[in-house]
């Protein structure tokens, strides 16, 4: 949930809003916002399934130190979703364990 | 391979500050920081901040921020926002991811002001989404505008816990329970009176035993401790909650200070391994300094103070600075660095931070082939400071009687002396040591309630019993959204946030000078004067969401 | 002299491969083994190693160690009880020139002799199995049979079996002094006290010649410094070890999928020439090389690994730890097994200039037989110290 | 504390399995680390080395500043190859 507004920050400045795809579902986000806040704010807190346990983890250290973002974007895995900001039509996949490599979208 | 006179890792308060005072007497300094934005944890932090009124006192922590790094920016500092520092290598080479590419720096000198991290606390569901840092939290909500959580088990009560499950209130987030594995708060307690009475209750020798979930966290159960800090069967009892936030907290972030080679040893009471510094906050290793929390775990007053003392000490060093004029600025600071640790935190802070000088000492004499006697350990105890010098007095009845007056519950020796300088009337004094407790002479005060925004502790009220025959009025600090407004009933709530009766608001000020901090004045009946601490409005409204 | 704390048959210097194999074989024959580490097991060049387990591209003795070591190799999970990680994925040398190939095809006709056989690979050929080679060589030498393994895993699990046998492993325990009767060892004294041994083992790696000076005995070992990162867990992208001898780099897929890359260095004479900043071999201590890293190499290291791969993508993936390492070389890059002449049960197992990870298992084996019985299974006088005239104890 | 609770989190290390690791003699967050991969991870222990120091201290009856905790090296963060190789970069 994103507040609108706050007692001490007022009204909250936001960036534009972009439109990402969340395994293929497509999602409201604003520009300038993490990936992993927006999807957070959007409901979705299992961003990644461990490797050997087959758990789900989500944003735990917000800071790009730990390992339980890691989401495949754009084709590539292990991207820290929470220190990566989104982008317009970014394609954003749940990862499942190491996650694997997709074809590269055509850049446009 | 580009050569600079200082860098400083960190854009934080101790960092910012060093960087300013080298850079004010001629130095060239560059700051590295790995976050889009200068000023450290500051800009997380929306609370105002304890201290003197002549430095930071009662701004909130972001502002302190906004205005550090203006001043390193006037005083001539580059600083470079995403540039991690990757290592420190031979020769003061710094390798620093800039722009997206390895560079390499060589420094005269490396001041490492790289703060702290969150430590952890494992059991079981910890894993689970929904479980995540304070900071974590705090970068959500204050950075991003976006709530981590719905209801809320916050696990810890040091000043992180309750600061930031106050910040979770204020962003719409209900905290259904702050759990503290001791057998009391760890925090300040006018932190602690700050959730309290907004009905957060702090369940004292507890743990969390477990998270649980279906692929996110559904609830929490906790559990009690004994004396010896075990479990105790049978008294776990279940919560509900969306999001467990972990503040058992802070450790050196000392990454780099390890890399460069820098000697250690271990203070719990400075968050654990700490690098060895002198007074001069300069490490084994030489041409390299720390500052601020990677230093020993402090507050934000303290590392701005260990900046000062690092950015003198390096100004001398490199010649931009009379040796004679650094002792005497030294001197100073460590006189304002003393001031700061007194009191139940600062205190034992300060004691902690003469065993890690006397541990550099040793290590310094052992190098040069010095035969070194054991110091006394009697010199480091870990026992309680000296007990509190005066205990901030309440009114009296007759006085309460005869019209408006202030209330200070301020009962801990904090750092902090802003109600002194926001009474025109002279009626608050504080003093010296600045930790000692605010004393009201109750005749001077007109109950003007000035006081109340300025307190970083919202720990005044003014209340005035001679208002009617059944009424008494009470003017308290109301952060939150939405405002009441006059004339609305709205709920009485007592320190520990249950309901005790009805209030009537009689005036809400807002005014810019309180910046952020409305001031309420409600009637409620007499009997409630010393009772009432906060209010509640009927059914708040759903909270505007984007 | 300090309190006796021990004795021992057998006193082991040094916690890496050598010194835990050999512990590890000693206990198992019913010797009465202690094995001294001043740090912890397994934190010196072995932990440094990129875990090669290789027979091509070996001299005469060697190849025949390594071999033989394969085959240990391949019951060593079950003979420790310890998951070492070895797979036999194969081992690819990246040849970048005609003469290259040439040299390569002229050590595999001596391989063949020796029963093992490799191949020359066309790069279209090496696109099929290792997609991820950019195919800007020659051609590939391919030693199917080639593989590698975990160096901590094995060191400890060796460790581990030595002391389930009887073994004693003293870490945080430093060697101060050797205690020597003419030419017959008496004692060894450590930071933690003396034990009371007739034989000692120096397997102290790019450390040994420090063991030698203790005895006053020049061991011709000197450290050269190496460089490593690794990277994140990543999916499977490569099978095989691959080393790429014209621009020094090798790499390998761990088995927790983790890309390890290094640069070999000096014995090939690359740093000084290549780097463009320049790089001369410091003379510090061995102590200051093993534990900084040098910034040059982090660079060179991904810059020749991603010019060297066809996934362009891999240069997303993150390098998460980067260490040096230190060689133990000799003169003539061969190591030095056996006793001491001049010294009664002082014994060598040092100087294996990098590439003695693989050897670890025989070496143990053989060192085991020489100190039991006094002869080997498989000859190692070639491999003996007199070779060089340095090894003489300083007169008393 | 129970037993199959998860500490490191990169590498998803139980504390079962470095209570079994220090039970065969492995007895510095070092050893732990290399036998069980516990701050081997991505995060190279930023989360698990304090918890594993503190695991050690229980287990063999220290103090905790008496157990030597994880070393670090560089890159104290993570960093792309590309980025490390001073290749690609977004100087405009």
């Amino acid at each position: 949930m994103r507040f609108a507004e706050h007692p001490i920050l007022g009204t909250f400045p936001r960036g534009r809003k972009v439109t990402v795809l969340v395994d293929g579902q497509e999602v409201e986000a604003f520009e300038g916002e993490m990936i992993a806040f927006a999807l957070h704010a959007d409901g979705i807190k299992t961003l990644h399934w461990t490797a050997k346990r087959n758990e789900p983890r989500g944003i735990f250290c917000a800071i790009g130190h730990c390992t339980d973002c890691m989401m495949i974007v754009d084709g590539v895995p292990n991207v820290r979703a929470c220190i990566t900001p989104v982008r317009e039509g970014m394609r954003i996949e749940t990862q499942h364990g190491r996650g694997e490599w997709r074809k590269q979208n055509e850049k446009s | 391979m580009r050569k600079v006179e200082v860098a400083v890792v960190g854009a934080g308060p101790a960092g910012l500050t060093v960087a300013s005072e080298i850079a004010n007497r001629g130095g060239k300094v560059l700051i590295l920081d790995e976050n889009a934005k200068p000023g450290g944890q500051l800009f997380k932090q929306l609370h105002k901040f304890f201290g003197s009124s002549r430095h930071l006192a009662k701004e909130r922590g972001f502002k302190i921020a906004q205005s550090l790094v203006q001043q390193a920016q006037e005083a001539g500092v580059e600083i470079w926002f995403d540039a991690i520092v990757i290592g420190i290598f031979e020769d003061r080479v710094l390798g620093v991811v800039h722009k997206g590419k390895l560079q390499k720096l060589q420094a005269d000198r490396i001041v490492l002001a790289t703060g702290a991290s969150e430590k952890a606390l494992a059991f079981p569901g910890w894993t689970l989404p929904g479980v995540m840092g304070a900071g974590a939290a705090q970068t959500m909500m204050n950075i991003h505008g976006i709530l981590p959580g719905k209801r809320i088990l916050m696990v810890g009560s040091g000043n992180v816990g309750l600061i930031v499950s106050y910040q979770l209130l204020q962003a719409g987030a209900k905290v259904e329970a702050v759990v503290e594995a001791a057998p009391k708060v760890g925090g300040y307690q006018v932190h602690a009176d700050k959730i309290r009475r907004i009905g957060v209750p702090i369940y004292l020798s507890y743990t969390v035993k477990e998270a649980f979930g279906d692929s996110r966290v559904e609830g929490a159960i906790l559990i009690q401790l004994d004396e010896n800090g075990r479990p105790i069967a049978g008294t776990e009892r279940e919560i509900a909650v969306d999001t467990v936030c972990l503040a058992v907290g802070l450790s050196p972030m000392a990454e780099l200070t390890w890399v460069a080679g820098c000697q250690f040893t271990y203070i719990n009471d400075l968050g654990g391994q700490v690098p060895l510094h002198n007074e001069a906050m300069a490490t084994t290793v030489p041409g390299i300094y720390v500052a601020g929390d990677v230093a020993g775990i402090g507050e934000a007053s303290s590392a701005i103070e260990e900046g000062r003392l690092a950015g003198i000490a390096i100004a001398a060093d490199l010649g931009y600075l009379p040796n004679s004029e650094a002792e005497h600025l030294k001197e100073q600071t460590r006189k304002e660095l003393d001031a700061l640790r007194q009191g139940p935190v600062g205190g034992r802070v300060g004691q902690a931070k003469r065993a890690l000088l006397d541990a550099h000492a040793t290590y310094i004499a052992r190098q040069a082939g010095r035969e070194v006697k054991e110091r006394a350990e009697a010199t480091w105890t870990g026992s309680a400071p000296e007990a509190p010098r005066a205990r901030a007095e309440v009114p009296s009845a007759e006085r309460r009687a005869q019209g408006p007056v202030a209330v200070i519950e301020c009962y801990e020796e904090i750092p902090c002396d802003p109600c002194e300088e926001a009474c025109h009337q002279g009626a608050i004094f504080v003093g010296e040591p600045i930790t000692s407790l605010p004393h009201l002479k109750a005749e001077r005060c007109n109950g003007c309630g000035l006081c109340i925004p300025a307190c970083p502790g919202l720990a005044i009220f003014v209340i005035d019993e001679s208002y009617s025959e059944d009424e008494a009025t009470i003017m308290l600090p109301y952060e939150f959204l939405p405002l009441p407004h006059k004339g609305m009933t709205v709920k009485a709530l007592d320190l520990q946030g249950q309901l005790v009766g009805e209030a009537r608001v009689l005036e809400v000020r807002n005014p810019k000078a309180y910046d952020c901090t409305p001031v309420i004045k409600i009637a409620v009946s007499k009997e409630l004067s010393m009772t009432v601490r906060h209010i509640a409005l009927d059914e708040p409204k759903e909270r505007s969401t984007v | 002299m300090t309190k006796i704390i021990d004795e021992a048959e057998v006193v082991i210097i040094g916690g890496g491969i050598m010194g835990c194999s050999t512990a590890y074989q000693l206990a198992k024959a019913g010797m009465q083994v202690t094995l001294v580490e001043r740090d912890t097991i397994c934190s010196g060049a072995t932990a440094r190693t990129g875990g090669a387990v290789r027979q091509q591209w070996r001299g005469p003795n060697e190849l025949v160690l390594a071999m033989e070591s394969v085959k240990l190799w391949k019951n060593l999970d079950e003979e420790l009880d310890c998951d070492t990680e070895y797979t036999q994925g194969g081992h690819f040398f990246v040849l970048d020139s005609e003469q290259e190939v040439e040299q390569f095809r002229e050590i595999h006709e001596f391989q063949r002799q020796h029963g093992l056989e490799c191949e020359i690979l066309e790069p279209s050929e090496v696109q099929k199995i290792c997609p991820i080679l950019k195919p800007n060589f020659v051609a590939v030498s391919h030693c199917p049979t080639d593989g590698h393994a975990n160096p901590f895993r094995t060191t400890h699990g060796f460790a581990i079996a030595a002391a389930r046998l009887g073994a004693r492993i003293m870490t945080g325990t430093e060697v101060k002094s050797i205690a020597h009767d003419h030419d017959e060892i008496e004692s060894v004294t450590t930071s933690r006290g003396t034990i009371r041994t007739g034989k000692i083992v120096n397997a102290a790696g790019p450390w040994s010649m420090q063991i030698g000076h203790v005895l006053g005995l020049e061991i011709p070992v000197k450290p050269s410094k190496q460089q490593q990162i690794i990277t994140e867990p990543l999916p499977p992208v490569v099978e095989q070890f691959v080393t790429r001898l014209s621009i020094g780099l090798y790499f390998r897929q761990c088995k927790s999928g983790s890309l390890q890359i290094g640069l070999h260095l000096d014995p090939f004479g690359l740093w000084r020439e290549t780097l463009e900043e320049g790089y001369s071999l410091p003379e510090a201590e061995a102590e200051t090389l093993d534990h900084i890293s040098t910034f040059n190499p982090l660079r060179e290291i991904p810059k020749r690994f991603l010019d060297a791969v066809t996934m362009p993508v891999l240069g997303e993936c993150s390098a998460i730890r980067t260490w040096p390492g230190l060689y133990a070389m000799t003169p003539d890059l061969e190591p030095l097994l056996g006793e001491v002449p001049s010294l009664k049960g002082f014994y060598l197992v040092t100087g294996f200039s990098g590439r003695g990870y693989a050897l670890g298992p025989i070496v143990g084996k053989l060192m085991a037989e020489l100190i039991v019985t006094g002869k080997t299974s498989i000859p190692l006088d070639k491999l003996s110290v007199t070779r060089f005239d340095s090894a003489s104890p300083a007169e008393s | 504390m129970d037993k199959e609770v998860v500490i490191c989190r990169c590498e998803e290390v139980t504390r079962a399995q470095i209570e079994e690791a220090i039970e065969r003699g492995l007895c510095t967050p070092r050893d732990i680390k290399q036998w069980t991969r516990a701050g081997m991870g991505l995060c190279q222990g930023c989360t698990c080395r304090s918890l594993i120091c503190q695991i050690v201290a229980e287990k063999l009856a220290l103090e905790v500043s008496e157990v030597s905790p994880l070393t670090f090296r560089p890159p104290v963060r993570h960093i792309k190859l590309k980025e490390l190789a001073g290749l690609g970069g977004n100087d405009k």
